[in-house]
């Protein structure tokens, strides 16, 4: 580590996954994209930025406004040998198409015994923070999550988003890709600086449904996923100065669920924050809280949980900011254990 | 487009297949459900929706269809699959849920999926129809041989699906067939009363493609223009929007007491029954002898009791088998 | 109670349904029915049976199969001062028109301040076990639950399906009724006994969003929802014979959720399994038992749950019957708390 | 069905308080956006949709309206929202996300209701269609007047819904009025790339319903041909779909590169921009002088700024008033 600095080449998440997808377009030629805005436009979100120069029309394809037709149709074409990449503009349009995620993409394999599969990532940003409104600043985490049948992941950092869209295009099962708007990278959507990394030029893979200890600690377990691992590694530094040690643990994957890294953390730490901007109940913040709570550790204090109120996004940054998860939210959960501890 | 006497002879055949099929299905299905109706009892719970009478739409259709096109179907999809030339042997033992089953009994009568002919089908009205796009789109941009046909309902033609995957399938020029069969009927619902147009053919040209209205139920007419359409899409000229008005002979499912209909309709759909019809036809044209034609329907109902015992004696799955092929 | 015997009247959940909607409608010219062949057929499920003929084809209207439009329609027309019972026929099906329940029927009360209300019940079946395949047989709980802005209500027997759905129609909130097939006393859907109850003849409303307590206990709580109380009840009627008693709480609401019934039960008896039809991660089982972890409350054993495996729900009767909740389920569910406090 | 003159100085109000809103409003949007483009930040953050050029949709339709009808728009909702007659006032704080907007600062721009003249709009593409349509059932059923219009964009008539909701409208004879602003892009998508057909109003056909094709962007026409459909449906005779060949003058929304674009057009579409040619045509039919618009365009302004004062002065409410509003 002392000879030759090693090149650093620090990427958006935006970049990390167009440079994914286009090393994956360039190995297989059954990869291609489709979606709203992502040819000449490059994506609303810079993730597809530069493939349509490079690949033309022919494997990247704008769509019209129709997703329920172009997310079948991606179905379609998995099932009979192509690699579609499909985007999902926002999360929150999930609604005027889930049939053909959750009714086909998801169950199609379990439906022929394994004999067609759809090997189809669908990619879509999630996440508020930017004043966008009720219908376009979800998470949605846990709908897609709750479904059996399609893998659901979502990066927190750009060489992660690099490793998994990889692992995602050549995962012969659908992957559902989830990107925060306010990690991408696009300075006009705020940009957490944090999520713009380190990522190698060559290829490689991030195995899809492990969770990577972000931080180490042993006073208290900190899980979370996308914007909430930037929080809770903040929070984690603002409670080293109180001299308390935080783990950071970044889930990366939903399905599957990591449920043994976090098992393992809480042992350790016998304390627990989850934190996801996703809504509050029925979501996964409870997943991973039963999931401790059914292995019967032995917890120092009740877990806790930040995550957004049970309230469609409000408009107003007052109201909006207000109600995300943030770095105080996290600090108080700790400070509101301790006392239960008291 | 006219087709051979082979062609005719296997349009036939297939109709009485697939009409022995279900003639026996219906029988098998009330095993154990009677006195007391109850769906989930019996050799084949669940539901089930027999084609009784929508024949010719698949027939004349898979006439022109090699193993290597794709047909997407819907909820009703036996006849269809017979006439794709799906495993019959695995796909009754599927609508048993047996191991030896196309997805060893996951799927079911609503989800048959058989990839060696590129069949599948699917219970949510108006999946078939961006699934076909999409894989007509598959084959033009591999270059590989092929196109697609999605099949659906009249009701179907309701559903936004539709229009979506049209308008896609125009705009991109797919090889894809769409096959409305038009039963008159969604459920109890009538096409009158659920749809703004006569002919959903006309909605053709919303998209810019062919729209063909068939108006009988006869393998004949379906031939020629799903021929024509066909064509067309293997030149790589574009799609095609097919509308057959057909005969839905039973009730939308197993169970159904289709105290809907209106008086003499289910008599009058008997009369004009396209199997006889053909059967006429055939005996007209081809000195077609009730020898001949009791020898096909031996060899039909063997190949149908074939499948059916096959079926009965294949063993149930393993329980636990449920948690495979959830990811492969 | 020892004088004239009370006039009893048992009815099924479907015609306590079409009960309490005839005499909404009787009283409430706003009210009125659209649906997939809810008209002459009375519903698939025959909660709309005899409406049809009562109040004829303006007012119980049958659509075409367009779930988007017509729930679409509904909003419209519920923000301009009707009230529509709208049924989705399987709640399946939610994927082909979730955005007009999920982005509108929801949020449009809080879009506009408050200021236009949606007063909607949306009403739609729930549940397998009668091998109907992975399309037609989810529950799909907490994927409604999750969502901020519609109430999610589902009946356990017919007492509560009237007073339910009257207090729906006249909720000024969308509210979501799921019914569960095997509970509604159609006899080819199955039938389970106990849901068919005595149902007063007059109108009355159960109050939306507060649990029952259906059997009281001491030793461990069994919490469930439509057939999952059912299983709960047969449950506790076994663990009796064995000296345990338990008590079994009906949430008949998701949301609003009685967290205070499921926390004062647990506080009592230091148990709890949780029974759920829907999908178990993510799902409502973790929801009930995060509650629990969250309040601190001592436990005897690490909570249980007996909920739908995360798989698309196979058609065959040896897998479908192996993979729903059972009454076997839960009760080995507590022999493996018994196990864990030994 | 021609405006008298009085109709017509309304339209040409209207239009030309839209715009002055419209470039107030985009102004201001960039306070506080510079020199880094952040759209968290500014008076007024999140996306900003523009209406510039497409106003004499609003007022060619909305000048057939009384606060009793409804009007159901979209996620580019600021003119449609103006010829309505909604609240400029609470209007113009909701955008700026203050507790005196209409929704107390919840909805933002892409969810401005104002049930005092029966106005709303959202920002999902393609569901205007189904509110309106059950807007106009309600009426049909109360038996109380009004008609609703529902405003999409010619992006929007390839999604589902819009098939769906107008054949419901057609099947029930609905008094409701579907109007495509086409103004030839979807975000950086050309109708012609998405869009089967020429013109949208082709489409009706498949709903049985008349369909009106305006090519040209001029309030007149639009006022003419919308006011023979409001007619149809007060009347009782059913629905129409309307496709107007607008323009949008601005980016899809604040912050569009618009490289998309070709050469040439953005400079075609100012120089046919409708508000100067509208201008002319008072000019020439109604001794319109300088004078008398200039204190027309006064008087828009001061509308508009008093709107922008209001809204500036206004207090923004109470973070944990976010919680309230969820249920009434
Ligand atoms: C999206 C959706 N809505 C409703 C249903 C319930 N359903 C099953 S079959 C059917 C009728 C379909 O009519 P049609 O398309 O004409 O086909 P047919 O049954 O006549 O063959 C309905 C409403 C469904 N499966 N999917
Ligand atoms: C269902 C859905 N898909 C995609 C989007 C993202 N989106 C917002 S506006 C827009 C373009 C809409 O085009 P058009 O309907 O022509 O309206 P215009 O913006 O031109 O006024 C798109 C794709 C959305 N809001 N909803
Ligand atoms: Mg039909
Ligand atoms: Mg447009």
């Amino acid at each position: 580590m002392t000879q030759v600095k090693a090149k650093e080449r620090k990427l958006t998440i935006a970049r990390a996954m167009a440079e994914s997808i286009a090393m994956e377009m360039r190995e297989d030629e059954t990869v291609f994209l489709m979606g709203e805005d992502i040819g000449e436009l490059g994506g609303v979100f810079g993730n597809t930025r530069g493939l349509y120069k490079e690949f033309g029309p022919d494997r990247v394809k704008d769509t019209p406004i129709s997703e329920t037709a172009f997310i079948g149709a991606a179905v379609g074409a998995a099932s009979d040998g192509m690699k579609p990449v499909v985007e999902l503009m926002f999360v929150d349009f999930f609604g005027v198409c889930f049939d053909a995620i959750y009714n086909m993409m998801a169950k199609n394999t379990y439906f022929s015994g394994g004999e067609v599969n759809v090997p189809m990532v669908l990619m879509t940003s999630t996440g508020g923070g930017y004043s966008d409104g009720g219908q376009h600043s979800q998470c949605l985490h846990a709908t897609f999550a709750h479904l059996p049948g399609m893998k659901v992941v979502a990066p927190s950092n750009a060489y992660d988003a690099k490793g998994m869209m990889t692992a995602a295009i050549r995962d012969p099962n659908p992957v559902i890709f989830m990107f925060h708007k306010a990690l991408q990278g696009m300075g006009w959507l705020g940009t957490e600086k944090e999520a713009i990394v380190d990522v190698p030029e060559q290829t490689f893979e991030v195995p899809l449904g492990v969770a990577a200890v972000t931080r180490e600690g042993t006073d208290v377990t900190i899980v979370g996923i996308t914007s909430g691992v930037h929080h809770g590694l903040k929070a984690a530094r603002e409670l080293e100065q109180e001299g308390v040690s935080a783990e950071v643990l970044d889930l990366r994957s939903l399905v599957p669920l990591d449920r043994e890294a976090v098992l393992k953390s809480v042992k350790k730490t016998g304390r627990l924050i989850v934190v996801d901007e996703d809504y509050h109940s029925y979501g996964m913040t409870a997943e991973i809280i039963a999931t401790v709570a059914e292995a019967g550790i032995p917890m120092k204090a009740p877990p806790q949980r930040v995550a957004y109120p049970d309230i469609p996004i409000p408009f107003t940054p007052p109201m909006e900011q207000w109600a995300l998860p943030s770095v105080e939210k996290i600090i108080q959960a700790f400070e509101k254990m301790k006392e239960a501890e008291v | 487009m006219t087709p051979t006497q082979e062609q005719e002879i296997w349009m036939y055949q297939h109709m009485v297949i697939s009409r022995f099929f279900e003639e026996s299905i219906e029988k098998i299905y009330m095993e154990g459900k009677t006195p007391a109706f109850n769906m989930a009892k019996g050799p084949i719970p669940g539901e089930m929706h027999l084609s009784n009478g929508q024949e010719p739409c698949a027939v004349g259709v898979c006439a022109h269809l090699n193993k290597d096109d794709i047909v997407v179907s819907t909820h009703r999809p036996h006849h269809v699959a017979i006439a794709k030339g799906v495993d019959l042997m695995r796909m009754t033992a599927e609508i048993f849920g047996k191991k030896t089953g196309l997805s060893g009994g996951r799927g079911g009568h609503m989800h048959i999926f058989d990839a060696n002919v590129n069949f599948s089908c699917s219970g949510i009205i108006g999946e078939s129809v961006g699934v076909a796009a999409g894989a007509a789109l598959s084959r033009k941009m591999q270059g590989k041989p092929g196109v697609a046909v999605a099949y659906l309902g009249e009701g179907a033609a309701n559903q936004g699906a539709f229009h979506e995957a049209l308008n896609l399938a125009s705009v991109w020029k797919l090889p894809v067939v769409f096959v409305i069969e038009d039963n008159a009927w969604g459920i109890s619902v009538s096409k009158q009363a659920s749809t703004a147009v006569k002919h959903n053919s006309d909605r053709a040209a919303a998209y810019s493609m062919p729209g063909i209205h068939i108006s009988d139920n006869d393998p004949i007419q379906i031939f020629e223009k799903a021929g024509e359409a066909i064509n067309r899409a293997r030149n790589g000229e574009g799609p095609t929007l097919i509308e057959i008005e057909t005969s839905r002979l039973a009730g939308h499912f197993m169970g159904d007491a289709e105290a809907y209909r209106p008086a003499g309709e289910k008599e009058h759909l008997v009369e004009i029954d396209p199997i006889p019809a053909f059967k006429r036809r055939l005996q007209k044209l081809y000195q077609w002898t009730e020898q001949r034609d009791e020898s096909l329907r031996k060899q039909a109902r063997e190949t149908v009791e074939a499948a059916i015992k096959y079926a009965r004696d294949s063993d149930y799955p393993a329980p636990e088998e449920a948690l495979e092929k959830v990811f492969v």
